[in-house]
């Protein structure tokens, strides 16, 4: 990217990229506080509870929060800034290829780290965009039906007892279902091997596949995978009670909160070869040449959890209330299990015990870059055959 | 000059300059060719500009496109998006697959549409079943739900343990888990479809019906001809061009519906085009999303021409019927009752059983439990209770669906109006210079964006006017962009019935008023608005009901505080809350018909009659 | 022989009743018009002699065959009681070429190839459009569309034709050459027909027979002598003849031993065989019998010449007779009369009387209607 | 004085030439009627006049002001030329009641309330719709929508009159009355009226003038008795005249100094003042002037009784004399004749004649029109 005296003027006067040094937090949350307003673009619902929080702490900043999901998150920046409309002020939204490999580089948004922050989150985390949560997409079953889990690797799930009988979000219009996708496949060696300890012979690749994650793929679309357009309604199809023959799926992990809050019996199998998790991060930035940069500092601070917060804090649910929420912050309405901060300081939501320990694998923003497209293509020729 | 050529060449007989310039006045003073250049730039640039950016983003290097051509620089010129959709490794997935479906689907439903809807219009129009008028309201109902709620209401109904989870109504009740075939794919895209979109079938048909002389079929009865033979010889070739074009904009409507095959395709992965112009959409792939997109307005093009082909040319044949018009009411005998009975079941099926299923999904603490202890009216009027989402507000003070209705209705009310006001200009001009080229390019144009696909009309929208457009201000993120681009969309509808209420009123009621001093102003308040506001109004509440059920096209342009009812019902469904998904749908289905019944029965009042 | 034949027809729709009950019988080969003001029933009676309608009671015998009685449940559908039919709107099929239009019902009766080809040549020749049976009727004019319906007929060969109103639709030159051929035509095929119309000059030139309706009752039925001359009431007489019958209010008297009606200051004697009782009474006057003299006479009456209509061969002349409008009609061609100056006188012999009440009219004894025959 | 005056008017739609050049001359006060066959320009010459039409070239100047002039570019839009139209579909405004709709125009221009209602109660008085102000069009019959269109133009006061077939949608009585009443309307307002029609017997009966035309050019232009008794042409000839005039052909010829005119073996004897060459000619005689007789006379040709049609006062006689069609009209009721045994004569003071090429009127010697004119 060239020079441009305007971007680097709206740095420069939002202290922001490289004019971010010696912050003056007091500072910021007064012209915060003078800006009076905050735009935020975000591809989660969650954004609007958010908003209400923030509200309560910051009265005189007016949040306006749009609930747009990944695609759309990206679509609206992308649309607005190539019409010179400059309404974003901050950015949330999964989708490595995009928001690190486009938006970022384009000048459309903007990493910033709290700088009180900087030394609490490690810097694969940091750098080159933040991280507001590590969420994970999960393998899940019906712990009633299944007291034990059914299957020992992900590859069982290409054979006939499954067939018609596992579920996932359409990747198409899912951005993060896609790097769940291209983790498998970065990691095929893992795929490859997973396959071999179980059945103990070669993985035959089929005619024109490259390597063992997309030879996963290739089979489990052929095992008549079925098609859903919503995460929470695959959590509820697999763990809801009384079910003979529940399927299994892909879903957010976030979802076992339904196993408190509806009973349902939703449980991963952790052990799982080669792994039970597919994280990916959602990420969190200035939207360029943002209207309310302060303001949108101040919002990206607050979702962040505050300063006091740390690994001993006494954290009680409701944790949208009291004290919780003044830990919290903009944390609290995520508080859950699936959806885990990066922060090396929070201490883990409950029910996420076995997070820490289990096996998760992830998609490199760079693997991502190179191969996403390939993936969504393969899919579509796939789901399509 | 002398290109006119006056029979004897004297001098006298050139045309002088100021005669020259009289004539052009004389041009610029008559009304209607001044509106017509105007409402013809203005809709040129409305309508035409998106096309021709359609099909610029077609031909130039997407930011996307970056994976698979690394070395070309976004905007650039590139063919690479056809060899891709039309010709790649993946064009059978991408697009021939989903097209071949999609075929499939809208000539069926099409033929199921034209099917019902005939057969509705005949029964209505021409027999004696038993109350007519109410049937004639009734049957018009299914086009005021949006056309998703039917298949929300099918996938409750039928779901199977395929996608799992709580089983449908039916599994609950009877116990039997209904087959996939049932439950998902083509023939539920089809009935659904079918259930809803008959309605223009009805309407066409049966406006054409009441213009057939019925002694062309007594005729026939004089001649021989058994009943059936004097349908099939008779009354259904005079039906041809409304069948025609019931049928073309049957077809275009379902072939580039979204939300159901959306709903019923996906689990058994049935795509067609609108789907994968989603998919594209949504991968940001919006090189093919819009090549897609143009498919569909080529498909659509090719549909009118070939209509114009096989029916265009008789399209004189009901216009003839001079005095000792006759419409005979058909006696239906003892098939009286039992027609009508079929009549309100296949109305159960397409409004009620949607809508009771709607309710009761509003009523439900956990999903799948059909069961009275199961029910809450807590969504409703709060209250909580044991097993319900106290996080959240029942509609009563759900600010979130409160303020999107009140959108909502703005935002119908004035695509209404604006759409009545040009609807009403553009009918004005077309029938006035009736055989002109603006005349026609007038029309053509304003059709258009009926075929044109909405999202990829939104997401071209957003750039035209991000930035000042001609005179007119950036207006993104602003509520006036809604009210065009719907207005804009959904002007083929008041467009149409302008010119069909123009049609009708004869040239010397206007001409009259004129020799008598009154000016073209007044001409148009005192006499020719009033006279054609009926059918008017029948438009514009065709264009207020598409408005206040409308996602696609708006999606990209709203913001939170713009945002609309459909948009919510969207994010509850995605938010999986069945519940409130039921309550805002049931408001919104409630607006509709109450804002339809009301200004029918206004309209009724004050003499307007709306059709 | 009667040919049609309708006994008590009722025909009420829903509340209304259009036909009271009608009872008509129509003998073979005769030409017969129905013939009343608009909404009086003849179209219904037409559709109820054709099956297009179903009477509510009574009974149609058509050629000796019960073909409709409400008694015995019997209802023959239009299409097996081989009716022709001529409709108002012609009801051509817009979407079938002349030919066709003209062959339908041949081909359905399945009539071999070859006799169809010869009814259609023939019929077309009858009505003089040979050479126009590749047109569709949109191609046609008026009075083309008109002979096609025509021709319809003719090809068809029915022995009893129906028209509704068949040249309602044309404009008055044409009108009067089609009724010509219409007769014509009537006077070869020899058919039973039954004719609608509204149009008195219609009745009068082509019927064998007039029935005049009102409101679903006959009036009077007769030659079209005795409708013009014999007016049965004050409806007959008025809703026949253009231009309209004078209608005045006179006073019948006897003046030593002499009949004379008082009309103004005029006294018109009377022959003496006319029945009616002395007092006030409707006369009526066609316009072409009123005499117009330039000299008062003994039973004169003084008048203004108001507007002065030459038609071509006749010209009506509006008069005022002491504040009445009196319309009279001369056989020659006349721009203009002298405005004042001028007497009518009203021939007895040509005066009809009506009875105040009931509207009858009051009968001659029957020898004196020969001598106004003659007249 | 000259009123309304078409100078050199052509006008064309697209390629189609509807008005070649036409030229009128309408004085002041009187009644002049445009008459046609269909598609012949009336209606696109008076909507010329009106302003609804702006013809190619010309120039149109009414009551002295030039209101068109392709020339100096002169063009006054109808709503600025202040004259009455009544269309042939009446053009009531159907959302409107009656007062309003006679009363729109007037208080558009702001009349005060006063003279408005004046006015209306005086356009209904003259219409006899008094007391029917308060209905909507719909809710009137033909013959009273009809009025209502004449009181809003009398309302207007205008001193041009135009109007377009006023009387065609109504039938045939009521045509005959309105034609009275309309005539009667002209002479209360003495407004300079141009009528349009296609019907004959309106124009002979109403106007002070006729311009025939056909395909935009003007055939003759008269008197009603000019027009009827002395057609410039074939053209004017067969048009005029209901029942048709009949045409026949013979041959004129001097015998022994004398010129005759020989049809068939009839040779009939002429005045000599005609002009025509001897040969091939055309001779057209009016139905009413053939004179039947019973018994064969020096000048009579045997004819043969088609069809017989007696249409009130008058009968039309359809008549085969040696092959020929020939109809004939007598004034009287008659019903039937001896089928033979009939004998016509044609009176040679009766005849017509046309030259065979062009169809023109072989003329007379002046003198002699005006014996014809007494016959
Ligand atoms: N289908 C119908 N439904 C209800 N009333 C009807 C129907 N057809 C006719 N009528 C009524 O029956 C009466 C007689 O109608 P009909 O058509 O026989 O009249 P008509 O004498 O033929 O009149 P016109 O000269 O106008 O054709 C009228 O009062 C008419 O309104
Ligand atoms: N708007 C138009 N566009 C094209 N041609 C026209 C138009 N109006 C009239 N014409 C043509 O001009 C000619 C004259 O039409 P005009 O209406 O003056 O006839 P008319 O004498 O009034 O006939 P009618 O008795 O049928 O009313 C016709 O040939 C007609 O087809
Ligand atoms: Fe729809
Ligand atoms: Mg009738
Ligand atoms: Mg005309």
């Amino acid at each position: 990217q060239q020079a441009d005296p305007k971007w680097d003027a709206w740095l420069q006067k939002s202290q922001l990229g490289p004019y971010q040094k010696n912050e003056n937090w007091d500072e910021v949350i007064t012209n915060a506080k003078k800006e009076g307003e905050v735009v935020v673009y975000s591809s989660t619902g969650t954004m609007l509870k958010v908003a209400e929080d923030f509200a309560k702490l910051y009265p005189e900043i007016k949040v306006k929060a749009y609930d747009l999901g990944s695609e759309k998150t990206i679509e609206k920046v992308v649309r607005e800034h190539q019409a010179g409309v400059y309404a974003a002020d901050v950015v949330y939204s999964g989708g490595t290829e995009q928001m690190v490999f486009d938006l970022l580089p384009n000048h459309r948004i903007v990493n910033y780290v709290p700088s009180y922050l900087t030394d609490r989150i490690p810097a694969e985390h940091r750098e080159p965009l933040l991280t507001h949560v590590i969420e994970a997409y999960g393998i899940f079953y019906n712990s009633e039906t299944y007291p034990q889990p059914p299957i020992k690797t992900i590859w069982e799930l290409t054979e006939p007892q499954w067939k018609g009988r596992f579920s996932m979000k359409s990747p198409a219009g899912s951005l993060t279902t896609l790097m769940t996708l291209a983790a498998i496949v970065e990691h095929s060696d893992e795929m490859q091997k997973a396959y071999e300890e179980h059945y103990g012979k070669k993985l035959e690749l089929s005619p024109g596949v490259e390597n063992a994650g997309y030879e996963f793929l290739h089979r489990l679309i052929g095992n008549d995978i079925v098609i859903s357009d919503n995460s929470s309604k695959i959590a509820t199809a697999v763990g809801l009670r009384g079910q003979a023959k529940p399927p299994m799926a892909f879903s957010v992990i976030h979802y076992l909160t339904k196993n408190q809050t509806d009973n349902y019996a939703n449980a991963i199998p952790y052990d799982l070869k080669p792994a039970a998790l597919y994280s990916y991060p959602t990420y969190v930035a200035v939207a360029g040449q943002a209207p309310h940069p302060n303001a949108a500092k101040l919002f990206v601070a607050f979702l962040m959890g505050s300063k006091e917060l740390n690994a001993n804090s006494e954290l009680k649910p409701p944790f949208r209330s009291g004290k919780s929420l003044e830990l919290l912050q903009g944390m609290a309405a995520f508080y859950q299990v699936g959806t885990f901060s990066p922060r090396t300081d929070v201490p883990p939501p409950p029910h996420s015990e076995m997070w820490p320990k289990a096996r998760k694998l992830t998609a490199s923003p760079e693997f991502v870059k190179d191969n996403i497209a390939k993936i969504s293509d393969f899919w579509m020729a796939e789901t399509s055959r | 000059m002398t290109g006119s050529a006056a029979p004897a060449q004297t001098p006298s007989n050139i045309p002088s300059t100021r005669a020259i310039l009289g004539r052009l006045r004389h041009f610029f003073t008559q009304p209607e060719r001044l509106l017509g250049i105007v409402l013809a730039l203005v809709l040129g640039a409305l309508v035409l500009v998106p096309l021709f950016e359609l099909v610029r983003e077609t031909l130039t290097v997407q930011p996307y496109d970056r994976a698979y051509l690394p070395k070309a620089q976004p905007g650039e010129f590139t063919l690479f998006h056809y060899e891709r959709v039309f010709a790649g490794r993946l064009s059978w997935a991408l697009f021939y697959k989903p097209f071949f479906n999609s075929l499939v689907t809208a000539f069926a439903a099409t033929a199921i549409c034209l099917a019902f809807g005939a057969g509705l219009a005949w029964l209505i129009v021409r027999t004696n079943i038993p109350f007519r008028s109410f049937l004639h309201t009734l049957v018009m109902i299914p086009y005021m739900l949006p056309s998703w709620v039917m298949a929300l209401a099918w996938i409750t109904f039928f779901k199977n343990d395929r996608i799992g989870g709580a089983s449908g109504a039916f599994a609950y009740f009877f116990g039997v888990q209904p087959p996939d075939w049932i439950a998902y794919g083509p023939i539920p895209i089809i009935i659904c479809l079918s259930l809803h979109y008959y309605v223009y079938s009805y309407l066409s048909v049966s406006s054409s019906i009441t213009s057939v002389d019925s002694q062309m079929e007594e005729a026939g009865a004089m001649a021989g001809l058994s009943r059936l033979k004097q349908f099939l010889w008779i009354t259904a070739p005079l039906l041809l061009p409304a069948i025609g074009s019931a049928v073309v904009m049957t077809f275009i409507r379902v072939v580039g519906s979204f939300g159901t095959p959306a709903v019923l395709g996906m689990p058994v992965r049935y795509f067609v085009l609108p789907t994968q112009i989603y998919a594209a959409m949504g991968t940001r792939n919006a090189g093919d999303g819009f090549l897609l997109a143009l498919v569909l307005v080529v498909l659509a093009c090719l549909f009118i021409f070939i209509n114009q082909r096989l029916i265009g040319v008789r399209k004189s044949f009901v216009t003839l019927s001079g005095k000792g018009f006759r419409n005979k009411e058909i006696d239906l005998g003892r098939w009286r009752w039992p027609l009508f009975i079929l009549v309100i079941l296949l109305m159960i099926a397409a409004v009620a059983f949607p809508l009771v299923l709607l309710v009761l999904q509003s009523l439900i603490k956990t999903a799948g439990n059909y069961s009275l202890s199961n029910l809450t009216l807590h969504y409703w009027i709060g209250g909580g209770g044991e097993g319900v989402d106290q996080l959240q507000s029942a509609l009563i003070d759900n600010g979130n669906i409160i303020d999107a209705t009140w959108n909502s209705l703005k935002l119908a009310f004035l695509t209404a109006m604006m759409t009545g006001i040009f609807g009403f200009l553009i009918g004005y001009v077309v029938v006035r210079t009736r055989g002109s080229l603006t005349s026609r390019t007038l029309e053509l144009v304003a059709f258009l964006p009926y075929i044109f696909p909405a999202l990829a009309f939104g997401a071209i929208y957003i750039g035209m006017f991000a930035r000042p457009f001609g005179p007119v201000p950036a207006l993104y993120g602003t509520f006036a962009l809604l009210v065009l681009i719907c207005s804009v969309k959904t002007l083929p509808f008041t467009s149409r019935t302008g010119i069909a209420a123009l049609l009708q009123i004869d040239k010397s009621l206007e001409e009259a008023a004129r020799v008598q001093g009154i000016g073209w102003f007044r001409r148009m308040v005192r006499i020719i608005v009033p006279i054609a506001a009926g059918g008017l109004l029948s438009g514009m509440l065709l264009s207020f009901i598409s408005i206040m059920r409308e996602l696609s096209l708006i999606i990209l342009l709203v913001t939170p505080s713009t945002n609309v009812l459909a948009g919510v019902i969207y994010n509850y469904q995605n938010q999986d809350m069945p519940q409130l998904v039921g309550v805002a749908t049931v408001l919104l289905v409630a607006i509709v018909i109450t804002v339809n019944l009301v200004v029918r029965a206004l309209s009724t009042k004050a003499r307007i009659g709306a059709a | 022989m009667s040919e049609i034949t309708l006994r008590n027809i009722t025909k009420s729709y829903g509340s209304h009743l259009a036909l009271p009950s009608l009872d008509l019988d129509i003998p073979k080969g005769s030409f017969v018009t129905l013939l009343g003001p608009s909404g009086c029933g003849k179209t219904t009676t037409l559709r109820v002699i054709a099956g297009l309608e179903q009477a509510t009671t009574g009974e149609v015998v058509l050629g000796g065959k019960t073909v409709y009685s409400s008694r015995n449940g019997v209802f023959v559908p239009p299409e097996r009681r081989g009716l022709g039919f001529i409709f108002q709107s012609y009801a051509l099929w817009p979407n079938m070429k002349v030919d066709r239009n003209i062959t339908l019902a041949l081909s359905e009766a399945k009539q071999p190839a070859h006799v169809i080809k010869e009814r259609l040549a023939e019929a077309l020749a009858k009505v003089q459009l040979t050479g126009l049976a590749d047109r569709y009727p949109s191609e046609l004019s008026g009075g083309q569309q008109q002979r096609v319906a025509v021709a319809r007929l003719i090809a068809a060969r029915n022995s009893i034709l129906l028209m509704d109103e068949p040249l309602s639709n044309l404009d008055a030159k044409l009108r009067t050459e089609m009724r010509t051929e219409l007769k014509r035509l009537h006077r070869e095929l020899q058919a039973t027909t039954v004719y609608v119309t509204h149009d008195q000059v219609e009745a009068l030139t082509m019927s064998d027979v007039i029935v005049v309706m009102r409101d679903g009752v006959i009036q009077q039925q007769g030659s079209p002598y005795e409708i013009y001359h014999d007016p049965a009431n004050l409806f007959v007489a008025e809703f026949i003849g253009d231009p309209r019958i004078n209608l005045l209010d006179g006073m019948l008297e006897t003046v030593e031993g002499e009949r004379i009606v008082r009309f103004e200051d005029a006294a018109i004697p009377l022959p003496t065989s006319l029945q009616g009782a002395n007092g006030p009474v409707t006369f009526a006057i066609r316009p072409e019998n009123i005499a117009i003299v330039e000299r008062q006479g003994p039973f004169s009456l003084q008048a203004e010449v108001d507007i002065v209509q030459p038609t071509g061969s006749q010209t009506i002349i509006s008069l005022t007779v002491k504040g009445h409008r009196v319309t009279a009609l001369i056989p020659r061609f006349e721009t203009s009369l002298p405005r004042n100056n001028i007497w009518i006188e009203f021939p007895a012999d040509q005066l009809t009387f009506f009875d105040k009440g009931s509207g009858n009219r009051i009968p001659l004894k029957q020898s004196v209607v020969g001598a106004s025959q003659a007249a």
